[in-house]
């Protein structure tokens, strides 16, 4: 027979490399004739339990055998582990987002025929979960399509006192036209983030095509 | 990452079929060098310069034409140097006969081998003082410096392959990790790149419509908005007139919500009511 | 901040439940502000790996960082758990990874210069997979070869935390005395050099070839 300790190193470190849970047949197999047997390892599985006290991993029994795992408790820290990097929003939407800035109240349809495709109702249901949009009125024409605002949430995000402190469209086109001069040259990817690989006007096409739920403009606003 | 190219290229070792032959045999695995069409060979033969054809194993044990000649000189003590060149003539032509498509790349390296060697042999036999030893170009010193090299690399691989590595003497520890409790992360933006998207849907506006999309100053817009709000939000239908205006906001606030309000009666967004002349002013969402 | 334990609770669950190995930044960055900083992470990190004293496991700081290891005694019981045998690398991988490990960067005619036949550009490609070896950059001779370097990813499989633990490259050994000698012309002035461990009169050779490169960069590559 091994030494006690060397015995709780080695089902220790099995339970701790092996990508299942282990049973206590499977634990024993590790060990060769005479090195181990039942009875001593099902008390060192319990000292290894008792171990485990105050610590951040704790011994579980599950279905299949036993298996350490992360006590659930510290779960808010281990999360910000896997976090996501913060999404980015599409061309899409954010063309929207500006149109209801500038243009509101506006309704989808009003959007649409700027933008000259379909918007997709996730990206206003998006921009209303956010409460940068709220809806202000319904037109009344035949379907009664609702009318979008910003939002005193959409002023505090980007830091602005009233929507007047947004840029003109003279200053917007002074403002933008060296800088997409400048992207022209140096590749898309500044303002886009990764999926830009196409010429631009395509790429505005084939991403409407992406996220947009095909619905019949026609169908919907009448 | 895939370990499936890896482990295509990388393994079996070579020498793993060797070993395996080995062990059915039940040779002395020291004794046996390789094994041709079924017969043992329990020592190399020593004046092989090119793998013959029929030794497909011999090409599996050497890592190429120096790995063999390092072999030659360590182990059977060879003089690499001094070589029969009618022997390796004769071992080249006939490999050259017998060589395969198959081989012809791995082959090629041997048959380069093979000639240098039969160089050196030839420029031994020149007169003395035309073979100057502290030449640079002189090709024994560039072939021991490159077998010496080779060497080097050779023990270098087999150190590395003695140092402790993940997989085989090391193996990570991990515990299940505990139910994540995510947060939703909400996307970032940049004023600019609202301002960008804008200034890029009006442009494409421009090109597909006949004339510029038009953009009332936006204090106006934003009161719309407001003002909207408020007629919708109203518990009664008709909100007063004179409710929308706030004095706190001066002059201009007033001018401000007034070209909002006609802007909206423009658009029919909201009607405005009265019941006679100088009798109060109301609003109400327009009615269809 | 938080107590001492908690800390010490989160770094140890972190470290197991990681994909990788996981550096100080990285741990600090569970934290939310004011929770922990780095000198208490730093002695956090001291004490977990003193508390591995005699157990199965140890804290391992390898070239990415820290992470939980099995210890190597411990492998042969490991090793029943897994039915395949550990992967193996042929001599072929082997070489040419000390070649690039040694000599970084390297190109690929470099290493089929020591090497003696071609390098198998399959091999590359999986070393490259496998994220061991990457394209450090390109030597400016024609054709512009990809001049390959190692990475952490390879480090780490080889529990190393830098180049320099990798054992030293071994010294070049006499090959054929007599020619050898006959080619130096045992110059006495060369007898001195510090590596001698060989009887004089091949030393000297060795020692001219240890300093000599082989042959122009240049040349080599085409």
């Amino acid at each position: 027979m091994l030494e006690l300790q060397r015995i709780k190193q080695i089902v220790e470190a099995a339970l701790l490399c092996a990508d299942e849970p282990l049973t206590v047949d499977l634990l024993e197999r590790l060990f060769a004739e005479g090195e181990c047997d039942k009875p001593t390892l099902k008390s060192i599985i319990e000292s290894i339990e008792e171990d485990c006290a105050g610590r951040g991993i704790e011994l579980k029994r599950v279905a299949s055998g036993y298996r350490f795992q992360v006590r659930q408790e510290l779960a808010p820290w281990m999360s910000r582990m896997w976090e996501d990097r913060p999404p980015r929003y599409s061309r899409a939407v954010l063309e929207t987002l500006a149109l209801i800035a500038y243009k509101q109240p506006v309704t989808r349809g009003d959007i649409e025929q700027v933008r000259g495709v379909a918007v997709n109702s996730n990206m206003v249901r998006a921009l209303l979960e956010r409460d940068w949009i709220r809806v202000v009125g319904y037109r009344e024409v035949p379907g009664r399509p609702a009318m979008y605002g910003t939002t005193k949430t959409f002023l505090d995000y980007f830091n602005l006192k009233s929507l007047d402190e947004l840029p003109t469209l003279p200053e917007i086109r002074a403002l933008i036209e060296p800088i997409e001069a400048e992207l022209a040259g140096a590749g898309p990817e500044y303002v886009e983030g990764p999926r830009v690989e196409f010429p631009t006007d395509t790429v505005v096409v084939a991403e409407e095509f992406l996220e947009t739920d095909v619905e019949p403009r026609a169908e919907r606003e009448r | 990452m895939s370990d499936q190219p890896l482990t295509e290229v990388i393994a079996p070792a070579p020498g793993e079929r060797l070993r395996a032959l080995r062990e059915q045999r039940g040779d002395d695995p020291e004794e046996l060098y390789a094994i041709v069409s079924g017969e043992a060979f329990t020592q190399m033969p020593t004046d092989l310069y090119i793998p013959p054809d029929a030794l497909e194993v011999f090409l599996e044990t050497f890592e190429g034409p120096l790995d063999l000649l390092l072999y030659l000189i360590r182990r059977q003590n060879l003089d690499i140097l001094d070589i029969k060149v009618a022997e390796i003539t004769r071992q080249y032509m006939q490999y050259i006969e017998l060589m395969t498509a198959l081989q012809w790349e791995l082959a090629a390296e041997y048959l380069v081998m093979a000639a240098l060697l039969a160089e050196i042999k030839s420029r031994m036999l020149l007169p003395r003082p035309s073979f100057d030893l502290e030449d640079e170009d002189d090709p024994r010193a560039q072939l021991i410096r490159r077998l010496q090299e080779y060497e080097r690399f050779k023990s270098a691989a087999e150190q590395l392959d003695t140092v402790p590595r993940l997989e085989r003497d090391l193996f990570r520890a991990y515990a299940e990790r505990p139910e994540l409790t995510r947060q939703q992360v909400e996307p970032e933006v940049d004023l600019k790149e609202v301002l960008i998207a804008l200034s890029r849907v009006l442009h494409r506006a421009e090109m597909y419509t006949r004339h510029a999309v038009k953009l009332e100053p936006l204090s106006v817009r934003e009161r719309m908005s407001d003002v909207l709000a408020r007629v919708n939000d109203a518990p009664e239908e008709f909100v007063p007139f004179v409710s929308l205006f706030n004095v706190r906001e001066g002059r201009l606030g007033v001018i401000v919500t007034f070209l909002a309000l006609m802007e909206l009666i423009r658009e029919r967004l909201i009607d405005l009511v009265q019941n006679g002349a100088f009798a109060p002013i109301y609003l109400r969402a327009a009615a269809n």
